[in-house]
């Protein structure tokens, strides 16, 4: 495979664990504009930890995604009672300004002699853990895949489980659910750390996929990408957001046929998709069609 | 003493902008409770229409303007066939993310039609501000808050003084009842559209005109700023939305001046998020589910 | 796949053995075709010019990166030592991430910000 | 008399689910004809496909030589068939004056809608001490009054009531029924669906029983046993 096409599919392996975040609020009912803010968090805190503390890789993704996971439960904490466009709206205000709280973080230390760290705006060069350890590019995409293959295991244990079941019963109809004994709050603010701790997975691979990252990297616009990549490819399982992301990514920017129309052509398919399929192409009716064809 | 006076005129003037853009998404929210993200980009498309007409024929402000407006009129009824009509009865995620969807097309036409990434547009008024007991006025400013003030005199008389006020305040407060009164609900819904797009054409044309400048960044920014009024207005609630925005307007004017561009909006999405989290009344009384 | 398994257990050993970084200066003129820039990039490590490195120049858009990414092209050596040219193709102007990727006697990434408009590329200082 | 309404084989679905499952039944001119049936038996369902609110499947609706099946809300409307429907549906933010004149919407002439305004005064005083008030803030009665009177204000031959007695007070439901009477005095055609069986019989001349969505009596009030009808009315005939 060459470069194009690893470059390729590290990116849809790295913008899948941003959909999938956002389809996990989804389901849970809520609707976040703001999942990039934790996918930066990830980022900043895996990068830092490697370059400035030499951390190694794995030991700083588990601690980004603890810091995503308590960021998301924070920010949940106080909104996760609003309903619809008042989360949104709470996600995306919280996200941008975790945005500009990235643009006035500086902070520096000396490493072999130059200054390693997150510097403002100029953004947080530096991140080679990856090319310091000599990992090539296919096995980065491996780890990547390995790591997307774990998180997709666990969405799928989830769904078959009682957990599932409570989780879309929350999102579908939070009051029928608190009257049959589910602590809807609880449910909806685990699901939210969960989300968090995905997006920061996300973000830390990125962060050293990237070697380079900043602020602008993580804003309004990747957070909506995430969340219509779950609508498009459909709210019925967990393969549904990675359909959408394969749908933009792979489909219209590999093929490079629409070279420079991409988005136009992209937008268009996505309206006229949602106006076929509301619930994105593998919705919850298509799943359990699919079910009961092959089980 | 004069900085106060200066900051707030200039948070006035900004708020109007902001007012202009929140009543636009205020009346598509109140009619069809969703939110259209292709309200900022439709206005980006007016504006750089314009552009695209003052650059390879030359018009006059006037022209501009007509062209903006008529741009985002046609974008927004572009926008309402394929993202809001199919989905009337049908989620509300959906047509949003639709809606999204449409803001790429519009961005990326924008940047093949006018590669470059900032284009100048033309002020109403090249000369040196006014000024009077010390205070500086542009006159784009000047413009931007009557623009306002008759914006909301003639949406006032739309909405008490004609059928198509009584049709439309009916179909917000309670849309099956309208249709059983006998309003046709979904010309309501394409005649709201098209008034939200030309008071949103309007904005733009008033932003860009201040600016003096358009970039394909115009579509996010008025989309952020009209979504950030409206919610600080109370969702769904015209008045709130023309409150909402001069809160903002002046929000930002003030902290701009204490603390800097990046704090003042840091400050204001705080605002929001603290409001929002505190669910205070006359936000959150529309449910918006 | 040893070698991945290899690469497991020395990932968890602690250090900051982050080898010399290389250094690049990238400067770019427009062609005659829209968006494809002729660029010379001068490479250099601890102070002496790289050489016989394989370099690749891709670039991405500062906001969603992941999303739009330019193909990227290989640089060819260019007569002086640790010099190389390449002629990326970028379909749009405006603010990019040129990324440049080495392999060879060196592995690494250089991220450098530049602004390309009808005449060239100018970097960035934000 | 000629019937004003003829419904014939409507079906109308909800998805797959078929709430009305072939529906034939007609309302005579100027009379107060009367919809009895257990709940979920399509009675709802009916009234809001005559009002163009869904579309019926199948099946004709013929009104005034028409067959106005599956025309948009607003031209039945126009040609003279107004619901007030089930649970009322006020303009809550509105006052009682904007209501009026939006149940007037389609009536181009001010000085009509003026008259017809007062004549809702008259019929319906207490509305008009409550003029300025918005509809929200009306009783349950008061609200019930207010979409019947904006009903009228489109001046339709025939009057759809969907349960116009639900959650009222009984000296309310008694007001409700001499209202319906008088309107029947003056003129109109009324199509009622009741669940208070007792108090609809009394003023009806006719009445149908819906079960399952289909039509399973049809009579006039003395017909049938009137603990039968109600046995019917609320617990089906199903012999179970």
């Amino acid at each position: 495979m060459d470069d194009y096409a690893i470059g390729v599919l590290t990116n849809i392996g790295l913008i899948s664990f941003l959909a999938l975040s956002a389809y996990l609020l989804l389901i849970a009912g809520e609707m976040s504009f703001g999942q990039q803010a934790f996918f930066g968090v990830g980022a900043y805190a895996g990068g830092m930890l490697t370059s400035m503390y030499g951390w190694p890789l794995p030991l700083a993704a588990l601690a980004a995604m603890a810091l995503g996971a308590l960021a998301q439960f924070l920010v949940g904490l106080p909104t996760l009672r609003l309903r619809g466009l008042y989360f949104a709206m709470a996600t995306l205000a919280a996200a941008e300004m975790a945005r500009i709280l990235f643009e006035l973080f500086h902070f520096q230390r000396q490493v072999e002699g130059e200054p390693v760290g997150p510097d403002g705006s100029q953004g947080f060069r530096g991140i080679r853990w990856v090319f310091a350890h000599g990992v090539e590019p296919l096995e980065y995409m491996g780890i990547i895949y390995a790591m997307l293959a774990l998180a997709l295991a666990a969405f799928l244990l989830v769904e078959r489980s009682r957990l599932g079941a409570t989780l879309r019963g929350v999102g579908e109809d939070p009051q029928l659910a608190a009257s049959l004994g589910v602590d809807v709050n609880r449910v909806k603010l685990g699901a939210a750390a969960a989300a968090g701790a995905l997006a920061a997975l996300g973000g830390v691979l990125y962060a050293h996929h990237n070697t380079y990252i900043e602020p602008r990297n993580f804003d309004l616009m990747l957070g909506v990408h995430s969340l219509a990549y779950a609508l498009i490819g459909g709210l019925g399982t967990a393969l549904g957001p990675l359909l959408g992301v394969v749908l933009d990514i792979g489909a219209l920017e590999g093929s490079r046929i629409f070279h420079g129309y991409r988005m136009i052509v992209f937008g268009g398919l996505v309206a006229l998709l949602l106006v076929w399929r509301p619930r994105g192409l593998l919705d919850e009716r298509s799943v359990q069609w699919l079910k009961r064809r092959f089980s | 003493m004069t900085d106060l006076a200066q900051n707030t005129l200039d948070g006035l003037f900004l708020g109007s902008s902001y007012a202009l853009l929140a009543l636009g998404f205020t009346l598509i929210f109140g009619v069809l409770r969703r939110v259209n993200l292709s309200f900022g980009p439709a206005i980006m498309f007016g504006c750089y229409a314009a552009t695209w007409v003052n650059l390879n024929f030359g018009v006059g402000l006037m022209a501009l303007a007509l062209i903006t407006v008529a741009g985002a009129v046609l974008a927004g009824a572009y926008v309402e066939r394929l993202c809001f009509a199919p989905h009337r009865n049908g989620s509300p995620i959906a047509a949003m993310v639709a809606s999204f969807a449409l803001w790429m097309q519009f961005e990326e036409l924008a940047t093949i039609a006018l590669p470059r990434h900032i284009y100048d547009f033309p002020p109403l008024h090249g000369g040196t501000p006014l000024e009077f007991g010390g205070l500086m006025l542009r006159v784009e400013s000047l413009v931007m808050l009557l623009a306002a003030i008759v914006m909301c005199a003639v949406l006032w008389g739309i909405l008490y003084r004609t059928r198509f006020g009584v049709a439309l305040r009916a179909v917000i407060d309670q849309p099956q009842a309208a249709q059983l009164a006998g309003i046709d609900v979904p010309r309501v819904f394409v005649l709201t559209f098209a008034l939200a797009s030309a008071i949103g054409g309007l904005a733009g044309f008033l932003i860009a005109a201040s600016h003096e400048q358009v970039t394909p960044m115009l579509g996010m920014w008025s989309t952020l700023k009209g979504l950030l009024a409206m919610m600080l207005g109370g969702l769904g609630s015209l008045p709130g939305a023309v409150l909402g925005g001069l809160a903002l307007g002046l929000l930002e004017a003030h902290s701009q001046w204490f603390l800097g561009p990046q704090y003042r909006d840091l400050l204001a999405y705080l605002l929001l998020f603290v409001l929002l989290a505190a669910r205070v009344p006359w936000m959150t009384t529309r449910s918006a589910s | 796949m040893a070698k991945t398994t290899f690469f497991l257990i020395l990932s968890l050993l602690p250090g900051l053995a982050l080898a010399q970084a290389p250094k690049a200066d990238f400067s770019c003129k427009a062609t005659r075709t829209d968006f494809i820039f002729d660029c010379t990039i001068r490479l250099s490590r601890g102070g002496k010019p790289l050489e016989g490195a394989t370099v690749t120049v891709g670039a991405d858009m500062p906001s969603m990166p992941m999303a739009h990414t330019v193909k990227p092209v290989k640089a060819q050596p260019a007569q002086a030592p640790g010099e190389y040219r390449a002629q990326p193709d970028l379909e749009m102007l405006g603010v990019w991430a040129v990324k440049l990727r080495l392999a060879g006697p060196v592995r690494d990434q250089l991220i450098l910000h530049y602004e390309f408009d009808s005449k060239g590329a100018t970097p960035v200082r934000r | 008399m000629s019937a004003l309404l003829e419904i014939r084989d409507l079906v109308t679905a909800y998805g797959k689910i078929e709430a009305l499952k072939g529906v034939t039944l007609e309302v005579q001119q100027e009379s107060i004809t009367c919809l009895l049936g257990p709940n979920g038996a399509g009675k709802t369902t009916l009234m809001m496909s005559i009002a163009g609110i869904l579309k019926p499947r199948q099946g004709a609706i013929q009104f005034g030589g028409e067959n106005i099946a599956g025309r948009p809300p607003h031209a039945i409307v126009a040609k003279g068939i107004a619901l007030v429907p089930e649970n009322r549906l006020v303009f809550p933010t509105m006052t009682v004056l904007e209501n009026l004149q939006a149940g007037a919407y389609q009536q181009g002439d001010k000085k009509t809608i003026a008259e017809d305004i007062d004549r809702m005064f008259v019929r319906f005083p207490r509305l008009k001490e409550r003029i300025e008030q918005q509809a929200g803030t009306l009783s349950g009665g008061e609200q019930q009054m207010l979409a019947v009177a904006r009903a009228l204000m489109s001046r339709p031959k025939l009057l759809l009531m969907d349960e116009p007695s639900l959650g009222l007070a009984p000296l309310v439901v008694e007001e409700i029924f001499r209202i319906v009477t008088d309107l029947h005095r003056d003129g109109t055609t009324i199509f009622l669906v009741e669940q208070n069986a007792h108090m609809a019989l009394k003023v009806a001349q006719h009445f149908y029983l819906m079960e399952q969505g289909k039509v399973s009596f049809s009579g006039t009030p003395g017909a049938l046993a009137e603990d039968e009808v109600i046995r019917r009315a609320y617990l089906g005939s199903s012999k179970t």
